[in-house]
C-alpha cells in the first residue's frame, strides 16, 4: 500500500466510487444479457416444439 | 385499495409513466440557476436552500397533472366513482403514490444537488429533513388541485395556478427551515410549523379533494 | 334487487333533455333505451348511474347495484388486458378474471398492452371488464359500437347468462342486439319541452 | 389482373456492412467478446495498479494524481460515447441497420456511468485542489449538461413502446442534441471562465503530464475504451436478442 | 395556414385554453423566489435578472404541452398531416401561435415582476430586449420537444428533460445579456449571439419537428 | 381520378397484418372492407391516407386525393360546429360550409361548442368536415358509429351524392350502411401469415 498523505480519503474514496459504478454497469450487464438470453430460449424452444 | 396503490405505482413505472422525470426535471433546474443568475459560489451557498425547496415544489407540481387527467381521460374515474371503494380513499391512496413516485426520489436526490448549489455543510441535514416532512404536503395538496381541475382539458397550468398559493406556508416553513439549518441557527419553530401543516392536510384534504371531484364528475 | 324510477327528469349542461321517465327493472329482465342521437340516453344513464343527480323524480335500488359501461372504457393503455381486468376485478373486491377472459374470448390477447388492441378489440376488453364487477344492474351506453358479427353474438350471450343468474341490464343503442325477450323504451316521447325548469340550474333566472 | 411479378430478393450486402445482419452481428460478437472481455480486464488492471501503487506523488498535487487514471479515461470515454452513438444514429437514419440503432441505445447507459465517474471523480478532486467539491467551470458545466442529454436520450428510448418509432425520434434528438451540445460548450465558456486544467495529453511537449503519469494513464484509457467496446458488444447483443424475443412472441400470437 | 393560426389563438383564448396561465405561472413564481430565498433586497437585486429570465423559460417549457398533445389526441395531427398544408408550415404557425400567446405577454409582464426582485433601474431595457430576442427561440425549440414526445401519455415532463439541455444556451446568452444590462456593462456580444441562435433555430428546427412528427404519426 | 392498389402488404406495431391486397376504385365506386375485429382494416386505411408506409407493394393516385377520416373526429370540443368546419374548409383551401351542414342537418346546432354535442351529433359534425375537404376520394373508418337510423339514411345519401359528382368511398364497417352498388372487400382471405416478413421492421431478426 502506497503511502497517500493526507489525501487518502479523496484517492481512496474515488477509486472505491468509480469501481463500485463500473462493477454495477457491468454486473446489470451481465444480468440483463443472461435474462435477455434465457427469454429467447424459451421462446425458441416452445417454436420448436410447436413444429 | 392496495390494488389501486399497485396499480398507480405499475403505470408509474411502464413507458411514459413518468417516473424519475420529477427528479430530472428537479435537477435540470437546479442546473439552470446558476446558468441565469451566474456562477459566484458565495452567491449560489445563500440562495441554495431557498431555490432547492423551489425546485423540489416545481418538480412536485408538474408531475401532478398526470395524477388525476389520465385517469379522467380514459374514463377510469367515472368508473372507480360507481366501485364500491370511497373517493376519498382512492384519493388518499393516489396521493400516497404521487409521493412515493416523486416526493420521496426528491427528498434523496435533495443532497446531492446540494453540493452543486455550494450548499454550506450543516445545511444538508436540514434540508433532506425539511423536505421529507415537507413533500408528503405537497402531493396532499397538489391532490386537491388535480381533482379541482380535472375537467379543464390541459388543466395542467390552471392547476398550477390554484396550487401555488396553496403552497405557500409549506414552502415558506420548509425553506425556512433548511435556510435556519444552513447558517446553523436555530430550527425548532418553523419545524413544528411544517410538521402541522403536513399532519393537518393529510388529515383533512382528501375530503376537500373528494368532494371536488365530485362535482367535476357529474 | 329491482330498479324502479318513477317520474325522473334529467338535465345536461343545465338544460333538462328528458323528464317524466318512470319504469322498473326486476332481476332477469333487460331494458333497451332507444331514440334519436342527442335524445338524452347517455344523459339517462349517467344520472341512474349516480354521476350527475337528477332534477326531480325518484331513483331506488341503484346504489352500490350499478356497473356503468360508457362510450370509453377506462382502459389503461400501458397496462396488459389482464392487468387491466385484475385491477377492476380488485376494486370490486373479486379475484377470477378467468371467466371474464373466456366469456369475450380474450385468451390469446392476455398479455398484450391494451393500447396495441384494434377498436373492437378493445371494446371487448372493456365489455369483460362487467362481469369481474360482480354488481347486478349492468348500465351499457352503446356497447356494441365497433364490435364484429361473431363479437356481438358473444356479447348477447354474455348478457343472457347475466339475466339468467338474476341480474338485469339498462342498455342505450341504435343497432338490434338479437336479445328477443327485451322491452324497449323510447325516449322519444319523454323529451323535455323548454317549459320543464323545474330545478334546473338555469330556472332561478328565468 | 394476375400478372405476379417475380419477388425482388434485397441485395444481400457483402463486406462490412453484412455485419448489420443481427445474426451475424451475434454470430461474430460471440466470437471476439471473450477476448475483449479479457483484454479489457487485463489493461484495467495494469493501468490501474499502476498508476496507484507504483507512481509517485506529484510535487503540487500529491497523492491525488493517482486519480487521473480513472478520471481522464472515463471523461473521454464520456465524450467519445456520445461520439459513438452519433454515428449510430447517422447510420440508422442513412441506411436504416437495426444493429446501428441498437448499438446506440446499447452505449447510452454507458455513457451515462463514465460520465458519472468522471464527476465523481472530479468532484472528489476538486475538494483538495480547489477547497470546492463542485465549481461552475466551464468544463464541469458542459459536463454536467452532457450527462443531462444522456439521460434525455435514454428516456425517450424507454418511453416510446415501438422500437423503430423509438430508434427514429432517438436518432434525431441524438443529432440535434449534437449541435446544442457544442453550442452550449460555446455559451458556457462564454460565461464563466475557468479552474480546470487545459488538455495535457496534446502532443504539445510544453504542457504535457510527465512520462511517469503518462504510460499507466496510457494503458489505463486503453483499458477504459477496450471495456466500452466489451460493455456495448455485449449489451447490443442483448438488445437484439430482446428484439427477437418480441418478434418471435408476436409471429406466435399470429399463428 | 392563417386557418391554423386564427384556430390556434381562438383555442388558446377559450375556457381551458391557457392563454394567460404562462403569465400566472410566470408570476407566481416570481413571487415564491423572495419566499424561499428570504427578503434581503440587495441579494435579490442581484439575482433578479437570472430569475426573471429562468421563470420566463418555465414558463414557456409549462405551456408547451398543449402545443400538440390536444391536436394528437382527437385526431386532428393526423387530419393535418394528410391535408395539403406542409407538416413544417404547420409546425411553424403552431410555435408562432405559442409565442404569441406566452412569450408575448412574458415579454411585456416582465418589467413589472422586475420591480417585485428590486431590479436595478438600467436592466429593466435589456431584460425586454434580451427575452423579446430569446423567447422565439424558446417557443421554436420547444416544438420540437413536443413533437418528439406527442405520442407519449401526458409526455409534459419527458418533454421537459429533453427540451431543458437544449434551452441552455438560449437562457446563457439571454440572462447574460440581462445580467450585463443591470449592472451596465457592455451587452453587444451576448446579444449578438442570441439572435443568432434565435435565427438559426427558427430557419432549421422546423424540419427536425416535422421529421419527427412524421415518424410519430406512423 | 382513380386509386390502384397492387400487392399490398401493411404492418402494424412492426407485424404484419394484411398481404397480397389489390385492388382498383374508379370515380364513382364505393368499396366496403368487411372483416373481423383486430384484421386490419384500421391499418390498412392509414396506409392508403398516408399515415404509415406499406412493407411493400404499390399505391397509385392516392397522392392529395384522399379525405380521411378515423376513429376519432378532430374536433375541437372549445371551438363551435360553424368554427370547427370552417377551419377545416380553409385548410383545405375551400370556404363554403353550407352545403355541409345541410347534408348532415346541423343548421340548430351551428352556434353549440361541439364539446356539448351528443355522442351521435359529434359523430355527424366528423362526417360534414368530409364534404368541405372537396377531396376525390373518401376513406372512411366505421363512420357511422353511434349514429341512429335517420344519420346513417343521411350518411348513406351523402355518400351517394359524392359519388354522383365523380367522387369515390372506401368505407370500413361491420354494419349495413344501405349502400347498394357497392363492392365489398372482406380482408379476411389477406391476413397475412407469419411467413410474409418481407419488409417488417421485425424480419432481420427472425
Ligand atoms: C466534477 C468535476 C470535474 C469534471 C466534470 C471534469 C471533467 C473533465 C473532463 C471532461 C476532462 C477531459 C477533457 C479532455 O481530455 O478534453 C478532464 C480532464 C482532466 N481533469 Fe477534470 N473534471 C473535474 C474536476 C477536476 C479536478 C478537480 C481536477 C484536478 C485538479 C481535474 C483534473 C483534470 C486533469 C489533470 C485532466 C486531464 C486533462 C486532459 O488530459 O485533457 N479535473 N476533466
Ligand atoms: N352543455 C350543453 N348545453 C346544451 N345542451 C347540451 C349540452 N350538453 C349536451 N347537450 C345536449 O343534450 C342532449 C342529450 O345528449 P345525450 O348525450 O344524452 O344524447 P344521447 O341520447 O346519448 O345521444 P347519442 O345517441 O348521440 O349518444 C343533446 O341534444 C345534447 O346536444
Ligand atoms: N403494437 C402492436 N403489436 C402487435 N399487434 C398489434 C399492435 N398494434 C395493433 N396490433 C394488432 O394489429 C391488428 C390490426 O388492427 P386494426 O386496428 O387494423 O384492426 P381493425 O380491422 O381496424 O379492427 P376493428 O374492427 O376492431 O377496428 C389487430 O389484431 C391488433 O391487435
Ligand atoms: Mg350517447
Ligand atoms: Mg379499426
Amino acid at each position: 500500500m502506497p503511502d497517500l498523505g493526507k489525501y487518502a480519503d479523496a484517492v481512496l474514496s474515488s477509486y472505491a466510487a468509480s469501481l463500485v459504478l463500473l462493477s454495477l454497469l457491468v454486473a446489470i450487464t451481465l444480468y440483463q444479457g443472461r435474462k435477455a438470453r434465457r427469454a429467447l430460449e424459451a421462446v425458441e424452444r416452445k417454436g420448436n416444439d410447436r413444429g | 385499495m392496495k390494488a389501486l396503490l399497485a396499480r398507480d405505482l405499475a403505470l408509474a413505472l411502464r413507458a411514459g409513466g413518468g417516473f424519475g422525470l420529477g427528479l430530472a426535471f428537479f435537477l435540470i433546474v437546479t442546473v439552470l440557476v446558476p446558468l441565469s443568475v451566474g456562477p459566484q459560489s458565495e452567491l449560489l451557498a445563500r440562495i441554495a436552500p431557498g431555490l432547492l425547496w423551489l425546485g423540489a415544489l416545481l418538480a412536485c407540481l408538474l408531475s401532478l397533472d398526470r395524477l388525476l387527467a389520465l385517469d379522467w381521460e380514459d374514463g377510469t374515474l367515472d368508473l372507480l366513482a360507481t366501485s364500491p371503494l370511497p373517493l376519498e380513499a382512492a384519493l388518499s391512496v393516489k396521493a400516497l403514490a404521487h409521493w412515493i413516485t416523486t416526493g420521496l426520489p426528491l427528498v434523496l436526490a435533495a443532497p446531492v444537488l446540494g453540493v452543486l448549489l455550494n450548499l454550506p455543510a450543516p445545511g444538508f441535514f436540514w434540508l433532506v429533513i425539511s423536505l421529507l416532512l415537507g413533500t408528503p404536503a405537497l402531493s396532499v395538496i397538489g391532490s386537491f388541485g388535480a381533482a379541482l381541475t380535472v375537467g379543464v382539458k390541459r388543466g395542467g397550468l390552471l392547476m398550477s395556478l390554484l396550487v401555488l398559493p396553496l403552497y405557500v406556508p409549506t414552502l415558506i416553513f420548509g425553506a425556512e427551515v433548511a435556510r435556519r439549518g444552513a447558517v446553523g441557527m436555530e430550527t425548532q419553530t418553523p419545524l413544528l410549523m411544517l410538521a402541522g401543516i403536513t399532519l393537518g392536510v393529510i388529515a383533512i384534504m382528501p375530503f376537500a379533494s373528494a368532494a371536488a371531484l365530485r362535482v367535476n364528475l357529474r | 334487487m329491482s330498479l324502479a324510477v318513477t317520474d325522473l327528469c334529467v338535465a345536461r349542461g343545465g338544460v333538462p333533455v328528458l323528464t317524466g321517465i318512470s319504469f322498473d327493472l326486476a332481476a332477469g329482465q333487460v331494458l333497451i333505451l332507444r331514440g334519436p342521437n342527442g335524445s338524452g340516453k347517455t344523459t339517462l344513464l349517467r344520472t341512474l348511474a349516480g354521476l350527475q343527480p337528477p332534477l326531480s323524480g325518484q331513483i331506488e335500488g341503484a346504489e352500490d347495484q350499478i356497473a356503468y359501461a360508457a362510450h370509453s372504457d377506462g382502459l389503461k393503455s400501458m397496462l396488459s388486458v389482464d392487468e387491466n381486468l385484475t385491477f377492476w376485478a380488485q376494486v370490486f373486491g373479486r379475484k377470477d378474471i378467468d371467466a371474464a377472459i373466456e366469456a369475450f374470448r380474450l385468451g390469446e390477447l392476455r398479455r398484450r398492452l391494451a393500447g396495441t388492441l384494434s377498436a373492437g378489440q378493445k371494446r371487448r376488453l372493456g365489455l369483460a371488464r362487467l362481469l369481474v364487477t360482480g354488481r347486478p344492474i349492468w348500465m351499457l351506453d352503446e356497447p356494441t359500437v365497433s364490435l364484429d358479427v361473431d363479437a356481438v353474438a358473444m356479447f348477447a350471450r354474455a348478457v343472457r347468462a347475466h339475466l339468467a343468474q338474476g341480474g338485469a341490464a339498462l342498455i342505450a343503442t341504435h343497432i338490434d342486439l338479437g336479445l328477443d325477450d327485451a322491452q324497449v323504451l323510447d325516449v322519444g316521447p319523454f323529451r323535455a319541452s323548454p317549459e320543464d325548469l323545474a330545478g334546473a340550474s338555469d330556472e332561478a333566472f328565468l | 389482373m394476375s400478372v405476379t411479378e417475380p419477388k425482388t430478393q434485397p441485395k444481400r450486402p457483402s463486406g462490412f456492412w453484412s455485419y448489420a445482419n443481427p445474426v451475424k452481428f451475434l454470430a461474430l460478437s460471440e466470437r471476439i467478446l471473450p477476448t475483449l472481455w479479457w483484454l479489457s480486464v487485463i489493461c484495467l488492471a495494469v493501468g490501474l495498479i499502476w498508476g496507484f501503487f507504483f507512481t509517485p506523488d506529484d510535487f503540487r498535487q500529491g497523492s491525488t494524481v493517482k486519480i487521473i487514471y480513472l478520471h481522464v479515461p472515463s471523461a473521454l470515454m464520456a465524450i467519445n460515447a456520445w461520439f459513438m452513438m452519433l454515428v449510430a444514429s447517422l447510420i440508422w437514419i442513412v441506411r436504416r441497420h437495426h444493429v446501428s440503432a441498437l448499438a446506440a441505445k446499447a452505449a447510452a447507459p454507458v455513457g451515462v456511468v463514465m460520465t458519472l465517474i468522471a464527476l465523481v471523480t472530479g468532484a472528489i478532486w476538486g475538494q483538495p485542489m480547489w477547497g470546492t467539491w463542485w465549481a461552475w467551470d466551464p468544463r464541469l458545466t458542459s459536463f454536467l449538461i452532457l450527462f443531462l442529454f444522456y439521460l434525455g436520450y435514454i428516456a425517450l428510448w424507454e418511453a416510446i413502446e415501438d422500437p423503430d418509432t423509438a430508434a427514429d425520434l432517438t436518432s434525431v434528438l441524438c443529432l440535434v442534441g449534437s449541435v446544442f451540445a457544442v453550442l452550449s460548450r460555446y455559451a458556457v465558456n462564454f460565461w464563466n471562465q475557468g479552474l480546470h486544467q487545459g488538455a495535457s495529453l496534446s502532443l504539445d511537449k510544453e504542457e504535457n503530464v510527465a512520462d511517469v503519469f503518462y504510460f499507466p494513464l496510457l494503458v489505463a484509457i486503453a483499458g477504459f475504451v477496450l471495456l466500452f467496446l466489451a460493455l456495448v458488444l455485449y449489451r447490443t447483443g442483448t438488445e437484439i436478442r430482446l428484439r427477437r424475443t418480441r418478434a418471435l412472441l408476436a409471429r406466435e400470437a399470429r399463428l
